[in-house]
């Protein structure tokens, strides 16, 4: 290929690329920072300014919120991480070939159905008419109807299940490319089963967990509906204050600063826990 | 040509837009569900664009109007007005006339006020016994400015007259949400439209809440201790009505559509499926029977004397509400 | 069968675990699928017998969702916008990955962190900001042109190109990595054979990557047809599924036709990732 | 002391069945203390299973494992003094090579001291002692083999064994480490059991081998003796390189027999193995091309008769060196392999020579089949 | 007819550069019709790159390519009569055997029934004609190594190149293929040009063998002309083993040199390469382990003393069959290689025994280094 021809068809790969990142990412989120820097002084009227961040420090209600989705996320990133680290090390490690590739499909099966179906699932179960409910009053545990739903817990533990499956297929993948020989070498050396699981089995795995961490907690702080269905009440996410603030009042302005600020935000918890393990970004959810 | 309705949830049901296609066969019905602040944020978005016909409340024109432009005058011409009961018409072109301009027209009315199942709660009859203990874990609300009114009104206020000094009004809005942070660990969930206040209320998960009219109507029906209860600080009192967007393409359809479910035989079915009072000359009787006797049921003329209609909402209020609002659902309650 | 110290107490526990865990995975479909065949008004408890009218009724209120048009519409919508989104997320992600498998470029790492980066991004902020410039951008041709750029209103097309611009994060990835596999000296020897530049395309990279070209639009069709976060901002009136059942829930009341297709989502779901995972299997060597 | 300690491992009758399949067959062998013992088999003939049970990772289905004189069966793997080198290496990539060689002894919980020394020493021993802080993506593959051998050595193990270490080196450095490998082995001193399917690592290195065949011994012996008196034509046929026939013996007497081949060549040969080859029984037959001699036609003297003679016909000269070899098609029309020197003088044999190939009954061995 | 014609690949100070990086550095060689041609040496001395110059997939930095008497270097590489056999053979997976084959006919616009027909024939030639079906991922390695030559000669290219491609299968089958290849070469009566870094493939299979070094062609000649006559230290270390020492010419007289090694042995040998070897020159010495003579010291007579006599004691015995060698220690504590034969009889060395090593001055190369 000569020169020119190659050079030609590096532009024609590269275009699609930019066109996509800029006018689909870059552009949106400069226009939202642009946004966000207006103040509305009266009606068709605004001012440049930092007034939508001035309000957001000024009102605990709002960085409570975002503190709130930021340690519940965590949380959750955490829970995920205890119980899908068996799951994956099972599927990867322990079950034979056969089952394997079934039981990594059976993962993914809350991945056939959206969100507002999982969580509809989730309703249906714990209302307190509900299946669980019910059975408990049919086994005789309790003669009352408890209500379930409404509270942190059950935000947390909708929000595992739904992230749960992009903790456990990056595990997977990484725990599978670990030889049973390095554990096997693990053993032989003299290590029992914790020695080995700290010192060999997590370390290989790390790219794998902190590429499963980012990913479930970015979905996590982004969520929208699992918060707000099964939280009532009480659910507070910060998701929510940037879809008030843009459909109920029409704010955009300062909609705009608090998507800026979940962002910054959940970029810097990522930042901080990259830095923490030592790993980077290319090298782990690039890799799965 | 496609007439694109924007409207709440039942108010196009099925039969009447097959009757409507029948009618005008050239033209096609689609319709996307919403409540008042998604149809502001939606037409805001669009410029007006992308809907014929929407149909917000009649207090939630102005502002919007001003703010964003998003909706276009309506040539009163082609609206057979004379339909349309004078009292309501004329309430409705008052609040939303700008420049001379009209760009509303009533459509259907009705009220927000309590619900509660008698055998279960049988006493009551004002916002705060919502709050009441006795109900603890057992009542619901919607948290929308709906019950920041109300629970004002309840308090011995009138909110729509501090309308005009904001100070004040942020004053009672305060109190308002101290009220509502106390009630919260009294409510089992705030509920978010018709639906799941349904399946609460019939399920007995609650025994008491705030409610449409219309919600509570289609409870009678199933459940006759499920009644509606006009508070004694009066129903606050909505119409919903038809506003052409700014962009809409299809004026001629929005007309026919309105003209249409005006007709008197169609608004029986219209309200059927809402549970609403059309904005028509003897609307009330043209409900369905069942309706009917649900509305008789719930309301005596000193009810329907004490009705609260919306006020328009300046600018500003909207922020302030929101505000407080997000306050009380911020709130770490039980 | 990686093991050391296989105590059988301890391996009982371990796969009751397991168990355990995929009975929590599938709990709340097995609810949300069964109630579809609940012959009662509301997706709840008591039972009140098996129908089929959820699915095949056809007059209110047991309206069954094949007879029901707004739900038909929706799944119209959802179907038309998946199909475009994994059309052009596929095509991007190919030539992403040439792009970035084949080609040497300055600021090559910079640029695949850039690539990763949407898969990150809360979805609520993607449709927000796409939102914002798209409006902007539409504004400001009215007020100075008087053009009217009606796709850059919410509707079909910001819908796709919202769910789009992580999507091809995901499509990328796949089919960088099965490129990435992809030994060149199979091209080199086509050519060798004598095929030129484009025939060796057709003939041999790309069968190469089919599968993962189908696997990635299976997968983008999924995601989108899914997709809530990024769509409720961009939606115009064409509403997709999703968002029709979160109207219908949340504005109109559920009935158990919502859960009627919840049922037939995941019938159709499993479908296709069966044939997702049929197409990525290599073949058996006997 | 008693007698059983001096053999580091002792396997007696130790099988091994996956389902239905039986992987090992009543295996029994003994090694004295400090000896290279190689395995030697194909594929899949079950070396890797029988290691791994010794190791601990698999338990027999029968027999019993000792080391140093005491059962091992239920010794859990990590309390095992058996250390292993696995055939990919197994190093831990999160690691550098001074912590791959002190997690051993952290397990075993030496002071950072004992450890700090011990690695240097190991590190010392085989020949990379500035290597400690190096990652072991850096090391070269000689390097990592060395490594892992170290990590092993630093925990003093009863027996060192080694799954195919080799396997995954390229040619030059395979024949280097080969002499290497023996020399560590002197220089620790320790009993290694090593597992390969190249019979030329297994003759060079090894004080005795064992020849695997089907998941069962089929001889154990010093290398010498499994070249010069295979007891199998398995091991006749996998050790060294052989023309290979098959025949039936038309005669047997005074301790030889006359074979007829399938291709129509009459040979001379002794009868080897534990059957008793009767006349008419099938028979495989071998000849080592080194014992054959080629000599052309025309030029040479005649030699001094021996038992064999073919005359035939130069098919191609496979110039090697001095493993130099002629392919010489037969009058049966076959080709026989005959081990030549190549001086590059005009004396050689070149393609088309008419040629005698000459060769002992001696070295003919001939086994029932 | 031109003279040129008669040759049919040749290269002219053909070189190639990577940035500043040379990798091949003005080759020149031409090959005749018909010739099995290797270029042997180490990795990463630009043997791929040349070969990929010659197919058309690198363009050189100078120097000139023809085949067939013409220049080829505006031919692209799908219109170049020069098919490549690929290390891994880069075989089409998602084809069967009969597309594989078909696909450089179907390029070059073959009907249906001549791809058929040149199909079936070459597949028979390749003695594989029921193969045709196959696909890719059921075949032996031995297999695919034939058809990926097949789809190849479909095309009756000018020159075949095959670039390492045994590199890939284990060893059994590695041998066996060996003496396949040369046999495929004659019945095609094609060029091959084959790259190998195994010295033992170049030497048994080629007419003609390059050694190639740092880009650089060492020498170029018959395998026995390369492993008797090299012409430079690298030739003669890297075709064959060797003892090989560093030293000092101590003294030159009479065509042999006197040197002294750094280990402090005195060898006598024959000056060997194109540079003279002046007293007091740096010198390395090569000598083959084939031409070491090793007797035991006690029971021998003395020999017909050979130039070089050294005593020492066995170190290690390297049984290897018919290969077998001893590591002998000598005087100056160094390592000599000797070949010995082992019978497993009472007269093989054994470790520790003393022995005397021999050896002459005109089997002993030294180049000046
Ligand atoms: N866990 C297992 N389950 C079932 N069969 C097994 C298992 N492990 C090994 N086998 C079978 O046992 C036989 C012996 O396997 P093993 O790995 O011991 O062979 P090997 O001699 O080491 O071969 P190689 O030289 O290829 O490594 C093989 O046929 C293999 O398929
Ligand atoms: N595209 C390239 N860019 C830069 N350097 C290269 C390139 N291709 C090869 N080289 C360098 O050129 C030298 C020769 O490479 P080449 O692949 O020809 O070696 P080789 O003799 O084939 O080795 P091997 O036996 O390992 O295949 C190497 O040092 C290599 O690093
Ligand atoms: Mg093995
Ligand atoms: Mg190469």
């Amino acid at each position: 290929m000569s020169a020119d021809a190659k050079r030609l068809s590096l532009i024609l790969l590269f275009a699609p690329f930019a066109l996509w990142i800029s006018l689909l990412i870059i552009l949106p989120h400069i226009g939202m920072v642009a946004l966000s820097l207006r103040e509305k002084v009266a009606p068709r009227v605004y001012e440049f300014g930092f007034g939508n961040y001035i309000d957001f420090i000024n009102e605990p209600i709002y960085w409570n919120t975002l503190l709130r989705t930021g340690s519940m996320s965590l949380l959750v990133t955490v829970l995920a991480l205890l119980i899908g680290f068996p799951v994956a090390y099972y599927i990867a490690k322990i079950a034979g070939k056969r089952s394997r590739g079934a039981l990594f499909l059976m993962c993914l099966i809350p991945l056939w159905v959206s969100d507002l179906i999982r969580a509809f699932g989730w309703i249906l179960l714990l209302r307190e008419t509900g299946v669980v409910s019910s059975m408990l009053i049919w086994t005789g545990m309790t003669t009352e109807g408890i209500e379930f739903l409404y509270n942190d817990v059950t935000v947390v533990v909708g929000l595992v299940y739904t992230v749960i499956l992009f903790m456990i297929v990056p595990l997977v993948s990484t725990l599978d490319g670990m030889g049973d020989d390095m554990i096997e070498a693990g053993y032989n050396l003299g290590g029992n089963t914790l020695t080995v699981l700290r010192r060999i089995i997590i370390p290989y795995a790390m790219p794998g967990i902190v590429a499963g961490c980012i990913v479930v907690f970015m979905l996590t702080a982004g969520s929208y509906l699992t918060p707000i269905l099964l939280g009532g009440k009480n659910s507070s996410w910060f998701t929510e204050q940037i879809y008030d603030q843009f459909i109920t009042r029409f704010n955009w302005e300062s909609g705009a600063a608090f998507g800026i600020l979940l962002l910054a935000f959940t970029s810097l918890v990522v930042w901080l826990g990259l830095r923490l393990s030592g790993q980077s970004l290319a090298n782990t959810v690039a890799k799965t | 040509e496609t007439l694109r309705l924007l409207t709440w949830g039942s108010y196009a049901p099925e039969e009447l837009i097959q009757k409507f296609e029948e009618k005008y066969p050239d033209i096609k019905v689609e319709v996307t569900f919403s409540n008042n602040e998604e149809m502001i944020a939606k037409l805001r978005a669009t410029g007006g664009a992308g809907f014929d016909l929407a149909q917000p409340s009649h207090d939630r024109i102005y502002a919007a109007q001003l703010e964003y432009d998003i909706y276009k005058p309506l040539d009163l011409s082609q609206i057979n007005t004379d339909m349309m009961s004078p009292v309501h018409l004329e309430a409705v072109k008052a609040n939303t006339t700008i420049d001379g301009n009209v760009y509303g027209v009533p459509h259907q009315w009705g009220t927000t006020g309590l619900m509660a199942d008698i055998t279960q709660a049988p006493d009551v009859n004002g916002w705060e016994d919502l709050c009441d203990p006795a109900y603890k874990g057992k009542t619901s609300m919607r948290l929308k400015r709906t019950i920041l009114l109300a629970t004002a009104f309840s308090m011995g206020e009138d909110p729509f007259a501090m309308y005009s000094d904001l100070d004040k009004y942020q004053e009672l809005l305060d109190k308002v949400a101290d009220e509502l942070i106390a009630c919260k660990e009294n409510i089992k969930a705030y509920w978010q439209g018709g639906d799941d206040l349904s399946a609460m209320m019939l399920s007995g998960e609650i025994v008491a809440a705030e409610t449409w009219d219309s919600t509570a109507y289609k409870l009678y029906d199933q459940n006759q201790n499920i009644v509606f209860i006009p508070p004694e600080t009066g129903a606050l009192t909505w119409i919903d009505t038809f506003a052409i967007p700014a962009k809409g393409k299809a004026d001629d359809a929005a007309y026919k559509w309105i003209n249409f479910v005006l007709e008197p035989e169609n608004i029986t079915i219209m309200s059927a499926s809402t549970g609403a009072i059309a904005a028509v000359n003897g609307g009330a009787d043209l409900l369905p029977e069942d309706k009917k006797a649900a509305v008789n049921a719930a309301f005596t003329q000193a009810d329907i004397d004490n009705l609260k209609f919306f006020a328009n909402i300046p600018p500003g209020v909207e922020d302030m509400e929101g505000k407080t609002l997000e306050k009380i659902k911020a709130a770490t309650g039980g | 069968m990686a093991r050391a110290n296989t105590n059988r107490a301890l391996m009982f526990g371990y796969r009751a675990y397991v168990v355990a865990f995929f009975v929590f995975l599938a709990a709340p479909l097995v609810a949300a699928g069964t109630f579809a065949f609940n012959d009662s008004l509301f997706p709840a408890l008591p039972w009140q017998g098996f129908t089929l009218d959820w699915f095949f009724n056809d007059t209110e209120p047991k309206l069954g969702m094949f007879h029901d048009r707004r739900l038909l519409r929706g799944l119209y919508y959802s179907f038309v916008i998946a199909l475009m989104v994994s059309a052009l997320s596929v095509a991007v992600g190919t030539t992403n990955a040439f792009l970035f498998v084949r080609r040497d470029f300055p600021f090559k790492n910079v640029f695949y962190i850039m690539m990763i980066v949407p898969l990150v991004i809360p979805g609520v902020i993607l449709g927000i900001s796409i939102l914002v410039l798209a409006s902007n951008i539409a504004n400001s041709m009215e007020n100075r042109f008087g053009m009217e750029l009606e796709f850059l209103r919410p509707g079909i097309f910001l819908v796709v190109m919202g769910q789009f611009s992580f999507v091809t994060t995901i499509t990328s990835l796949v089919i960088t990595a099965r490129l990435r596999k992809f030994d060149q000296s199979l091209e080199e020897a086509a050519l060798n054979l004598g095929a030129g530049h484009a025939r060796v395309l057709r003939t041999i990279t790309l069968p190469f990557l089919r599968p993962a070209m189908i696997a990635a639009g299976i997968v983008a069709f999924l995601v989108s047809f899914e997709n809530f976060n990024t769509t409720l901002f961009l939606v115009g009136s064409e509403s997709p599924l999703t968002i029709t059942m979160y109207d219908r829930m949340a504005k109109v009341g559920s009935t158990p036709v919502l859960n009627a297709v919840s049922f037939f989502l995941m019938v159709g779901s499993g479908m296709l990732a069966l044939i997702s995972v049929a197409v990525q299997r290599p073949p058996r060597s006997d | 002391m008693t007698a059983a300690d001096a053999y580091d491992l002792e396997c007696t009758g130790v099988s091994k069945d996956f389902g239905d399949f039986r992987a090992v067959d009543d295996v029994s062998f003994r090694i004295p203390s400090g000896t290279f013992f190689s395995i030697l088999g194909p594929s899949g003939c079950g070396k890797t299973t029988l290691m791994r049970m010794i190791a601990g990772f698999e338990d027999p289905s029968a027999g019993e494992i000792s080391i140093k004189g005491k059962s091992v069966l239920s010794v859990p793997p990590n309390k095992r003094n058996v250390k292993m080198v696995f055939q990919h290496l197994a190093l831990f990539p999160m690691m550098n090579v001074y912590e791959n060689i002190a997690y051993g002894l952290r397990c075993a919980g030496a002071s950072k001291d004992e450890i700090a020394r011990k690695v240097a020493d190991v590190l010392e021993r085989v020949a990379l002692p500035d290597l400690a802080r190096r990652e072991i993506h850096q090391l070269s593959g000689g390097q990592k083999q060395r490594i892992a051998i170290a990590r092993c050595m630093a925990l003093n193990p009863d027996v060192l064994l080694l799954d195919e270490p080799l396997g995954a080196l390229d040619l030059k450095l395979r024949e280097a480490m080969k002499i290497e490998l023996k020399l560590l082995q002197n220089q620790f001193d320790t009993t290694f059991v090593y597992i390969t399917h190249d019979q030329s690592e297994a003759l060079v290195m090894s004080d005795y081998v064992a020849v695997m065949n089907a998941g069962r011994f089929e001889q154990v012996g010093r290398p010498e003796e499994l070249y010069h008196a295979p007891e199998t034509a398995f091991v006749a046929g996998f050790v060294g390189d052989s023309n290979r026939w098959q025949g039936r013996a038309v005669d047997v007497q005074g301790g030889e027999v006359k074979v007829e081949t399938e291709a129509g060549l009459t040979v001379v040969g002794t009868p080897r193995g534990a059957r008793e080859i009767p006349p008419g029984e099938a028979v495989e037959v071998f000849i080592r091309p080194e014992f054959v001699t080629a000599s052309p036609l025309d030029a040479s003297p005649p030699q001094p008769a021996a038992e064999n003679t073919v005359r035939g016909k130069v098919d191609g000269v496979l110039f090697n060196g001095a493993n130099s070899r002629v392919l010489v098609r037969g009058p049966a029309g076959d080709l026989i392999e005959a081990d030549v020197v190549v001086t590059g003088g005009p004396q050689d044999l070149r393609e088309g020579d008419a040629v005698r190939l000459d060769w002992a009954s001696a070295q003919t061995m001939c086994f029932a089949s």
